[in-house]
């Protein structure tokens, strides 16, 4: 994978991430992590090799067939991508109502979602009066919102306190029980300690220590 | 709790929110310019409705009997055609008064016996534009050095005029609302650029393009709907005024009042500019979306 | 302080923080950390109370007064607040042209801040074409480059890996030893145990755990 | 490795990206408009410099003695005047030619007795515009019947055009002018606008007001010098055009070439607008800045 055209960031990976498993993906700053991420959630194809996800090779699925796979995939931005302009409400909505569900689902679940994750009090709150840590829990509320069978979170408890850390990894630990494929990029020696997983090695655009290597991506 | 905010932020940007007004103006511009067109087409049917009349001269004979003789025939001729109404001699003393002003005053500035042209007046029934050149040959018939005159030269300026604005008020208004799509298509495209990260993230969470494009479409919907009830009101106070205000009351244009069908016609124009408007937005939308991959 | 016409988000601070000190600002997310780093660095004026900074009373100094004193300040901002438009160098220049200084001296310093900071590599790299680590390093360097008095790094860590994190803080601890007052807002309990300094903690608001306190914000 | 980028992305706002083609179109009118002040300010010059003839009619008179002797005490009296150059009397050869499109042919059509006006061309002093009713004033001091006839009517028209031309050139130039720094104190205000968040973040590293308005300064300047040049060029194109191109090298309003000292005038325009542009431009910025805390 390369970016404009540039040289490539991304070389070597081999990497078959199986449904409902629990991955940490680690490595220096300007490793690839983000990068790897962006490959898996579908923004960006990849300039070489395949990608296959939930048994399709996404080079090869039309518009439509794209956008599905999407809404299967929750992913917290490492800059959090939120809408300055949405509530925190609407924000942690966006996922539920391009899915289509129905209004009055959406407002008990997304209710329920920030309170759950404690931001119960900015409901109304726009991302730019937010703590960046608040920020970071709407981000994350955004992606698990949907139950999505991937999630991918890149560094999602860099700016909240260690107690809310522990709760956020709690709760991707229990999606994973619940079944979804989960891949956290972090920098995070504790947690990774206190939640042991597999952990996904990166060093300058290859992946040096993936547990069940594969010559291409493939995920679910 | 469901807020009415669009999940692109279009109303911050200048041109997006110039939109309503832009569309505003125009419509208040296509407003008039029908408006124009639809009394025109009023003048044109009333002059239409009033019956016409044109003369027939034939030149002066020394012959007194002959000339009776001919203007019979040439009266007979005409009442029998289809379209016309009635003919009529004009009369001596008529004709002395017509020619006084180029000929001077009978028995005093000239000969009372000079030979004067013989007129007869031809009144048409109202309808559709009649052929005069074919009139005059039929004429010709009976009296072949007969001249056919069309005696309301006002008239058919009035009616030439009427014509026109028809046309024009109806072109204009044609120019505007394409104007106006020419914005809306080139204000969709720009905010599509400018919010390309937004856009990109909608289609990150897996928004497949028409979520996207209703986007602009229901943005484009709300200025149409805004822009357009202020232009259509401001156009209507306009031609109320221009209608009723006294000074303009005596011109002949504006002497027909609009129709109740009228002013449905008119009303029909920015819900027609709303609706071409909303589609033009979704379907820039939607093409600018397939670009993307 | 408030934001807009909002309740208070900072209460009851009395704190005062000595030339060439070192304080670690900690709590949980929303605590107003951030709240009071903005009120430190001249972003925010007191809606109560007095700040006073380098023995001056920030509220009453006039408009050239107060970018003087602003110049003595470095800010890692915790959302960095780059420059996108401009090139790695010239966003780490920005406060040295800003200073005024002579152009051949800011392209010898900046050029070798980068390359200690370990973005020798990105020098032509806007801020979009790096990862979030590296440009959390560009915010940073800015932030030093001018060798400020007085430095305000709200969670300069969050998004590097840890070798660099311990990197950061030793620049910040010599920094330090050459005189510059630090307040470094962190969530990292791991940095406070390898690097122990005084802690300020925050909870909701209010400061419950400043070592000298007084009854007003002062510093220098 | 000091890039030239600005501080401010300015050149990434739709409005600020388009000012140099705004300033560049703008510039365009305003050297044209100063080349049609300059060059009417030419033909009102060269109007003044050439010499004007009016002339002098002395009703017919039966005694021819006395008739000489009128013409005589009238050309001694306009001869002492000032601003007059010399008189002379109109032969008989030349009225004849004169009368006969009215009267014609001497002794074929017309009796060759008729009495005829004697006519005096005065040559006046190239200067400005002479007091006529005054001079005719004068005259009737020694022939109470003259009349006084100014013999180059297009010469008049021609110079109120130019005098026109001149003050509507000057005046339309004027008019572009202030339109462009209304244009550029609206973009300034904009981009201060679109801004907010970098001005913030240089306000807060410190940045006096006068480093950030003099990006906008810089920018302004920057845009100035390139939409001037290539308005100036374009306008500079076209007066070519205009003045040395065969179709209109006829008309006597183009007869003028402009001068040396008018092209420096003209190149000054784009100067000056750009001088006035980034003055405008620090000022609105500073006054923006100082609002803010
Ligand atoms: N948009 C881009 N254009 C060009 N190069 C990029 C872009 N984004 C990232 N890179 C480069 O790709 C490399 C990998 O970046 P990536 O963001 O994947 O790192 P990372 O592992 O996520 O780092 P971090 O821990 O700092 O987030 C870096 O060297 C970076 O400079
Ligand atoms: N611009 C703003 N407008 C309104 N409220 C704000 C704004 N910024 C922050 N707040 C509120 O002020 C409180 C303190 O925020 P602050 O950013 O200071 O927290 P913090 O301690 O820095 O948290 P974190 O660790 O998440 O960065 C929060 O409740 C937040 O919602
Ligand atoms: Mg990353
Ligand atoms: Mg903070």
């Amino acid at each position: 994978m390369r970016y404009g055209s540039g040289e490539e960031v991304l070389r070597d990976i081999g990497l078959s991430i199986n449904a409902g498993s629990f991955h940490y993906l680690m490595g220096p700053s300007g490793a690839g992590k983000t990068s790897l991420l962006r490959l898996l959630s579908l923004s960006q194809p990849a300039s070489r090799g395949t990608v296959v996800l939930f048994g399709r090779d996404v080079a090869r699925v039309d518009r439509d067939e794209l956008g599905r796979l999407r809404r299967r995939i929750g992913v917290v931005f490492q800059d959090f991508r939120l809408l300055d302009h949405l509530t925190a409400f609407d924000n942690v909505a966006l996922p539920l109502r391009i899915g289509g569900a129905d209004p009055e689902r959406i407002s008990a679940y997304v209710s329920q979602m920030l309170c759950w994750i404690g931001l119960g009090d900015f409901i109304e709150a726009r991302p730019p009066q937010l703590s960046m840590g608040q920020r970071q829990l709407l981000a994350v509320a955004r992606a698990v919102v949907g139950r999505p069978d991937l999630l991918l979170a890149d560094e999602p408890t860099s700016n909240v306190d260690p107690a809310r850390a522990e709760r956020l990894v709690h709760l991707f630990a229990e999606l994973h029980k619940l079944g979804t494929a989960v891949v956290l990029a972090t920098h995070s020696r504790e947690l990774v300690r206190r939640w042991p997983f597999p952990v996904l090695h990166m060093e300058r655009g290859r992946l040096i220590r993936a547990l069940p290597a594969e010559p291409r991506a493939a995920v679910g | 709790m469901a807020s009415e905010a669009l999940d692109l932020p279009l109303d911050d940007t200048p041109a997006s929110r110039f939109l309503a007004w832009f569309i505003g103006g125009l419509t208040y511009l296509a407003v008039l310019a029908c408006a124009v067109a639809v009394l025109a087409q009023g003048t044109v049917e009333r002059l239409a409705d009033t019956p016409r009349i044109v003369t027939v001269a034939l030149p002066p004979v020394d012959d007194a009997a002959a000339g009776e003789a001919e203007v019979r025939a040439v009266r007979a001729l005409l009442e029998g055609l289809p379209g016309v109404a009635y003919t009529s001699l004009v009369s001596k003393e008529e004709l002395d008064r017509l020619v006084e002003p180029w000929l001077g005053r009978a028995g005093e500035d000239r000969p009372g016996e000079m030979p004067l042209p013989r007129l007869v007046d031809v009144r048409l029934l109202p309808g559709p534009e009649p052929d005069l050149a074919a009139l005059a040959e039929k004429v010709r018939t009976v009296a072949p050095q007969a001249l056919l005159e069309d005696t309301s030269p006002s008239h058919g300026t009035l009616e030439t005029l009427a014509r026109r604005l028809r046309w024009m008020g109806g072109g204009a208004g044609l120019v505007v609302l394409v104007l106006t799509l020419v914005v809306v298509v080139v204000v969709t495209r720009m905010s599509l650029d400018l919010h390309d990260e937004t856009v990109d993230l909608l289609r990150l969470l897996g928004a497949p393009d028409r979520y996207v494009a209703r986007q602009f479409e229901l943005h484009a919907m709300a200025s149409a709907l805004k822009g357009g009830s202020i232009g259509f009101t401001a156009a209507l106070a306009t031609l109320v005024a221009l209608l009723y205000l006294p000074p303009l009351l005596g011109h002949p244009l504006f002497a027909v009042e609009p129709r109740p069908l009228d002013w449905i016609l008119l009303a029909i124009v920015p819900v027609l500019a709303a609706l071409m408007i909303t589609v033009a937005a979704r379907l820039t939308a939607t093409i600018g979306l397939a670009r993307l991959r």
